[in-house]
């Protein structure tokens, strides 16, 4: 009877807050609310596979390995490289091979051991251990050998030029205790790695497909981190429902926010929202080049101007994808405005492309995708694309698949396309090294490599500076301007929403949430 | 008219019957009385409200609701009726042999089996089978198997015992009837008593089931699709419709939802009130049929 | 009365072997290795092998199914998922008493309205009550609750917010607020069986009412609310069958009712296990899930029983 | 009739009907008949002659839509028709009480015998279960069940058929009514144990002082026990008389023929006779005498209602009884 009691005094308040209230108001007094205090809620999509970070695989609950584990130096939410463990960015060697840190000296493992070089080197060592088989070893395969310097220095050092390594450590690698790894077993590290990172936060508690939990590290080297005494992380697939927990504060912040619904909720009294351009995440149709019908150019550039991307940015991702033709996104430093006219939207052009090719008449295909959306749902626009080829004379089915399998089955060269939203730390070698170059991981989706676009990538591993990479770029877009091998769609945009007492918060760049210094306002 | 009425087993038999009719209509009529074709993107014309143009409003794509909606009566309709079809493909036989051979050890196995594959709960079994074998065509032999078949034959099978029980049980009487007996003298062989006199006594409440289980099984089929293992978008279908329309359950766009789920229970009550209205008339003493799933 | 029992107990371990195998091989005979689901498609074939071998994926599949029954039946261990390395157990453990608690809310909101329902509408034959719970009871039986619910969801948690949209709020929480989060779900999974039982329940009563034993009841003079509960014994019998079948399908039905209000019930492991290939999780939840289904048969079967003693005498 | 002692029960001008689609159809045309404590009443007609409606409405049992459209009906210091349905229910099974045709389905399959005559005795009697268990083993005693006690356990299926009237006749009398009305209580029955039920009628009659309303269609065996009989025919009583008068100086056509129908060890072999004709449908009656039509001596009189209906012993509903 009680539920009862509980009715009456809810539709009171309900009635209260009535005469001021549309559609989604008076959510501010209900008596369900959760999120208080020091607990920092969140919801995401997607639950982990593993908490190892040289095995994480998904990009949004990456939040929680970030929060345990720490590396050298880090990618900021703005993008910016600055130092973490270290002290300061590397002294780089003038060949470029060998670079070196000096390690902060106050830094502990959650366990309360100190942390010195001996761990950086073995961290780097067991990450790198053929046996253990870690999905990013392969990205780190260029770092030689790691010497430690006294207790706290390092040098690493790589067997050929390779300037984006450093990027990498943010998303794919982390600094634990030396002997570690045989002393729990990997599989410490995936469910319950407990006392081994230098993160503000401790592993509580994984309950699967719910949550993970996280509690305060006290002995956290930056002493006024974090501000939360618990972190909860729940995986909530469904972006309506990702909605309603933020609405029911049942959640204090949430991942990527259902796009329609974004522009309303962040105008909200007490909610607050924020969508920023990333500079590594690719929504793509990749096409398998060494298949029929796109191992024809002509189809491929019947592709690639037959879609109508400024629709679909507004129309099928409601502003939540920033349209441009090649991996190269408005806002980034390696944008080039020439490579990027050079395709557009234009169905007469498509058609006489497709009119030149040897699948004139007969260009049809299975559009592979995801059927539970990864970063941003792709059905309404894969949809989309499906009529806007039909319009130039492609046929086209869809056919839904998890993404994993999906790209488990393109990485065997088994997909004709693939629409796939793809993430890389931030910066343009990544992607496009794993995708158009021989031997990647990607390498058989597209079935296209390109031995100029290798050479060129050589040459920017070699640089550090922006304004010398700059031409090497707008080489390579030119380059894949030129050859077709994917049809992009944009670059996704992150995007988060959050209730008004969540402090300090901002959307990173590189989509993974980071709450390290976010707290809540009483 | 009066004679209409009495065959649906009163009015609300032959509302439902008239509903059932329409609706069967719709589908076979659908590319001639939909106002739009079902998958023709409009970017621009995206979430309108229902208006003169477009009565049931548009989706995210742009796509007209109302034509979606008649489209998609075609996969309910095709689930619902063929797992029916396919149940009684294999149920009929075995309820009937079953039924005919009692106290052998053939009405043994065949009935222990039965229960036996009674108690395997029908959604989970269905949703777990297909989430399994993938939602792609798959491979048996020579033949490829789409989605839509398998998740017919699939409901099918797990609906073989309920029917086949209900054919046991009229066999059973049946069998045991004086005429049987009478046939049985004058030398008759077993077969031909049941094919000839059997079968036909047993039919009644099969329809009645028949048609019950359809309604059981448009829902089903619906739930299927929700959780995304039935109709494979962008085809339509009342169940994908519905799961589709989730994402828009907070920005207000309530006709992306209603209208779907609008028609699912429309037929469903339409083939509920058909199948009660038959029992009345065909098989007045068994009240109790209920097929819950 | 013990005979019967056994009898019954025996039969529903048979069913358990045999559904068991079905499932073994449905789950297990799967083209793809588990290996190349962890290992990833590209991983070399002696990796492969190796992986086999060490969670003995390459042995005979009758051998692991006797494993997996030898370990299930003695240890009641599903052992742990090779996709994920999480514990089976662990997870069920986590995820079963959320449904159950829902799945129970629900029924027992089905059982308790749907027998006052078919009471009211069979004692008040062709009333007002009857003719507004009959239409009741169509309606319930056809339209499907997840639709019930995102409807709802649309009324009574955005645009009147009464309740909450999504997941179930724990006890820790409060258990008003508790309470609060679960009307909507339990609702929109009990309606349907409200309506089904609610139908059986009158007509079964209707039938009885009119039988010779209740003319007896009444000519000798018991009260209204004893010649109720004589006929509500014997009405109950058809009606107990389809309420403990109703119980285990109710588990199918939460299912997407959990997906709907996101409840982190038995249905996210099925859902998540199936998008990961994970078929050794499918497993242990489905075969969860037909244990359920088993056992409330069974529990049918024993209160049929009681409330009927002649099937006692007859089948035993 | 005797008409020393006040009746115990008093019909007057009893009226039962149907509703229909133009208003109510009478089934029962006003009957009346009383009787007295200790004394044996037979009702005797055809199936669809309303005697059996006529018994359940004394305790307004009347099946599905059926309703008294008129009469009166005293039973001891109570007139029913002026009572609420709550005190009728404690007059039912209370004064009055009823055995049924088929004591299978007139037990409750799902209750032991002892719960079903506990209960029924608790509802009458402020007893304890203990106490009302004793009363219940007292019964069955009485109604010649052999190990009573165990028998209490027992469920109805369990026992043979002649136990289970004794069983409803038990129940019958569980709050000691002062009227029994018995509603052909051993159609039911083998004939051997036919005769066993109705000496144990006569005996509880004897014992207990009962009023017996007995219905049946068979004079033979209202012969055993009764003192009197009234013969309805179409919802009408056509002849009242002492069983002795009925059966020696029958006044109505139809009670002759009944009479006629009744086997015989003294016959000579040969068909039995027979009641040409159905009885009349419901709402359905002939003009004139209801029996007309299947009366051997129809003639034009009968074309008119025959004069009176039999308000005393000896009177028949019969232009030639008159």
């Amino acid at each position: 009877m009680s539920g009862f009691v509980i009715t009456r005094r809810m539709l009171m308040q309900v009635a209260a807050t009535l005469p001021a209230a549309g559609l989604l108001t008076g959510f501010d007094d209900t008596a369900w609310a959760q999120s208080s205090g020091k607990t920092l809620t969140l919801a995401i999509p997607n639950s982990p596979n593993t908490l190892d970070p040289i095995n994480a695989v998904l990009q949004d609950p990456m939040v929680i390995n970030q929060c345990i584990f720490e590396n050298l130096v880090e990618y900021d939410v703005d993008g910016v490289l600055r130092p973490q463990l270290a002290r300061a960015l590397p002294e780089i060697s003038a060949d470029k091979l060998t670079y070196t840190f000096d390690l902060r000296d106050d830094v502990q493992f959650q366990n309360g051991q100190p942390m010195t070089s001996e761990d950086v080197k073995y961290s780097f060592e067991s990450m790198l251990d053929k046996k253990r088989n870690a999905a990013r070893r392969v990205i780190f395969e260029k770092i030689a050998r790691v010497e430690t310097d006294g207790p706290h220095r390092v040098h690493v050092i790589l067997s050929e030029p390779y300037a984006p390594w450093l990027n990498f450590l943010t998303k794919y690698m982390g600094i634990w205790p030396a002997g570690s790894r045989e002393r729990y077993g990997d599989d410490y590290f995936k469910m319950k790695p407990v006392g081994i990172g230098t993160g503000p936060g401790i592993f509580e508690e994984w309950r699967p497909n719910q949550s993970v939990t996280l509690k305060r590290n006290p002995n956290y080297w930056d002493k006024s981190l974090p501000k939360w005494e618990r972190l909860v992380v729940k995986f909530v697939p469904e972006d309506a429902t990702r909605t309603a927990y933020l609405l029911a504060r049942q959640a204090d912040i949430i991942g990527a926010p259902a796009p329609r619904d974004f522009a309303s909720l962040s105008k909200r009294s007490g909610l607050a929202g924020e969508v920023r351009s990333t500079f590594g995440g690719w929504s793509t149709l990749m096409m398998n080049n060494a298949k029929p019908p796109f191992d024809d150019i002509n189809v491929r550039r019947a592709v690639n101007w037959a879609i109508d991307r400024q629709k679909l940015a507004q129309y099928a991702f409601f502003g939540m994808v920033d349209p441009c033709t090649l991996p190269a996104p408005r806002q980034a430093w390696w944008y080039d405005a020439e490579a990027d006219g050079s395709i557009g939207y234009d169905p007469e052009k498509a058609k006489g492309f497709l009119a030149q090719s040897k699948h004139a008449t007969d260009a049809a295909f299975e559009m592979t995708l995801p059927a539970t959306p990864y970063l941003l749902d792709l059905k309404d626009a894969a949809v989309a694309i499906q009529s806007q080829l039909q319009a130039v004379g492609i046929r086209c089915t869809l056919k839904m698949t998890e993404p994993l399998v999906a790209l488990g089955q393109a990485k065997k060269g088994e997909l004709q396309a693939l629409l796939m939203n793809l993430t890389s730390p931030g910066e343009p070698t990544y992607l496009l090294g794993q995708n158009f170059t021989e031997n990647q991981p990607y390498s058989k989706v597209s079935g296209y490599a390109a031995p100029e676009i290798a050479d060129l990538l050589k040459q920017a591993y070699a640089e550090n500076d922006q304004a010398a990479l700059k031409p090497i770029y707008a080489k390579i877009l030119k380059k894949i301007a030129d050859d077709c091998p994917y049809a992009w769609l944009g670059f996704l945009n992150a995007a988060n929403l959050w209730r008004g007492n969540v402090t300090d918060f901002r959307v990173n760049q590189g989509i993974t949430m980071d709450v390290r210094s976010v707290g809540l306002k009483a | 008219m009066n004679r209409l009425v009495r065959a649906f087993g009163g009015p609300t038999g032959l509302i439902g019957g008239a509903i059932v009719v329409l609706v069967i209509a719709m589908a076979l009529l659908a590319p001639a009385i939909s106002p739009f074709d079902p998958d023709a993107v409009a970017l621009d014309r995206q979430l309108t409200p229902p208006d003169l143009l477009h009565w049931f409003g548009t989706d995210q794509s742009g796509r007209d609701i109302l034509s979606r909606v008649i489209w998609g009566a075609r996969p309910s309709l095709e689930i619902g009726i063929g797992s029916v079809l396919v149940s009684i493909l294999f149920g009929l036989p075995l309820g009937l042999v079953a039924g005919f051979n009692q106290g052998s050890w053939v009405e043994q196995v065949i009935m222990r089996t039965l229960d036996a594959v009674a108690a395997i709960p029908t959604l989970i079994w269905a949703i777990a089978v297909v989430g399994i074998l993938g939602v792609g065509v798959s491979q048996l032999g020579p033949l490829a198997i789409g989605n839509q078949t398998k998740v017919t034959i699939l409901l099918g099978l797990l609906y073989i015992p309920g029917l086949a029980r209900i054919i046991y049980v009229a066999t059973l009487v049946e069998a045991q009837a004086d005429y049987v007996a009478a046939r049985r003298l004058q030398g008759v062989p077993g077969w031909k008593i049941l094919f000839s006199d059997v079968l036909p006594n047993t039919l009644s409440p099969v329809i009645v089931h028949a048609t019950l289980q359809i309604a059981v099984g448009i829902i089903l089929e619906a739930a299927i699709s929700f959780v995304g293992l039935g109709v494979q978008p962008p085809a339509a279908s009342w169940g994908n419709m519905l799961a589709a329309s989730r994402n828009f359950v907070f920005s207000g766009e309530w006709w992306l939802s209603v209208f779907p789920g609008l028609f699912i229970s429309i037929t469903v009550i339409g083939f509920n009130l058909m199948g009660d209205g038959i029992r009345d008339v065909l098989d007045p003493r068994r009240k109790l049929t209920m097929a819950p799933a | 009365m013990l005979g019967f029992f056994l009898h019954r107990l025996g039969f529903s371990i048979l069913a358990v072997l045999m559904i068991s195998l079905i499932l073994f091989v449905l789950t297990a005979a799967i083209p793809e290795s588990p290996a190349r689901i962890v290992l990833g498609a590209d991983a070399p074939e002696v990796q492969v092998q190796q992986f086999e071998h060490e969670h003995g994926l390459d042995r005979p599949l009758l051998v692991r199914y006797g494993e997996w029954v030898d370990r299930l039946a003695l240890h009641g261990d599903f052992g742990t998922s090779v996709v994920t390395g999480l514990g089976m157990n662990e997870q069920i453990a986590e995820t079963l008493p959320v449904t159950l608690e829902l799945v129970i809310v629900a029924f027992v909101f089905a059982v308790v309205l749907s027998i006052a329902l078919g009471t009211a509408s069979a004692v008040f034959e062709n009333s007002w009550i009857d003719h507004a719970s009959r239409i009741f009871t169509v309606i319930g039986v056809s339209v499907p609750g997840f639709w019930t619910a995102l409807i709802l969801i649309l009324f009574f948690a955005i645009r009147i917010p009464i309740f909450p949209p999504g997941g179930i709020t724990p006890v820790s929480e409060g258990l008003g607020p508790h309470i609060m989060s679960l009307v909507l779900p339990a609702f929109c999974l009990g309606i349907f069986y409200t309506a089904v039982l609610s139908r059986m329940t009158r007509s079964s009563l209707i039938e009885v009412l009119g039988q010779d034993y209740i003319r007896t009841a009444r000519a000798t003079g018991l009260p209204r609310s004893l010649v109720l509960r004589y006929a509500l014994k014997n009405a109950m019998v058809p009606v107990v069958t389809v309420t403990s079948m109703s119980f285990g399908y109710m588990f199918g039905w939460a299912l997407i009712i959990e997906t709907v209000f996101n409840i982190a019930g038995m249905s996210g492991s099925l859902l998540n296990a199936i998008s990961q290939r994970d078929y050794a999780t499918v497993r242990a939840v489905v075969f969860v899930f037909t244990l359920i289904f088993l056992l409330a048969n069974l529990a049918a079967d024993l209160l049929n029983a009681w409330l009927n003693p002649r099937l006692r005498t007859v089948q035993a | 009739m005797s008409a020393a002692a006040p009746a115990f029960l008093e019909v007057s001008d009893l009226r039962i009907g149907f509703p229909g689609r133009a208003g109510d159809v009478p089934v029962v045309h006003g009957v009346d008949f009383a009787l007295s404590a200790g004394e044996t009443l037979a009702l005797v007609g055809e199936s669809g002659s309303g005697k059996s409606l006529t018994a359940l409405s004394l305790i307004d049992l009347l099946p599905g839509g059926a309703r008294r459209l008129g009469g009166r009906i005293r039973i001891g210091e109570n007139q029913l028709d002026t009572l609420s349905s709550n005190a009728i229910r404690k007059i039912r099974g209370g004064e009055i009480a009823m055995i049924f045709q088929d004591p299978l389905s007139a037990l409750n399959p799902a209750f032991t015998v002892g719960r079903q005559l506990t209960d029924a005795i608790r509802s009458h009697h402020p007893l304890s279960r203990g106490a009302a268990a004793k009363r219940a083993e007292e019964l069955l005693d009485l109604v010649g069940i052999p190990s009573p006690k165990a028998r209490l356990h027992s469920f109805p299926h369990e026992m043979s058929g002649g136990q289970r009237q004794r069983v409803a006749i038990a129940l019958a009398l569980a709050s000691g009514p002062k009227l029994l009305i018995a509603d052909e209580p051993t159609t039911a029955l083998d004939v051997t144990v036919q005769a066993q039920i109705m000496a144990l009628l006569a005996r509880l009659r004897q014992e207990l002082g009962l009023a017996i309303l007995l219905i049946s269609h068979n004079l033979d065996l209202v012969a055993e026990i009764c003192h009197r009989v009234a013969v309805m025919y179409a919802g009408r009583i056509v002849e009242t008389n002492t069983v002795e008068e009925i059966f020696r100086r029958p006044q109505h056509p139809y009670t002759r023929m009944l009479l006629d129908c009744i086997p015989r060890l003294d016959d000579r072999p040969g068909p039995l006779a027979t009641i040409p004709g159905e009885p009349p449908l419901f709402g359905k009656l002939p003009s004139g005498c209801p029996f007309r039509p299947r009366c051997p001596a129809a003639h034009e009189r009968c074309l008119a209602m025959p004069p009176a209906f039999p308000q005393e012993a000896g009177q028949a509903a019969c232009w030639l009884a008159a």
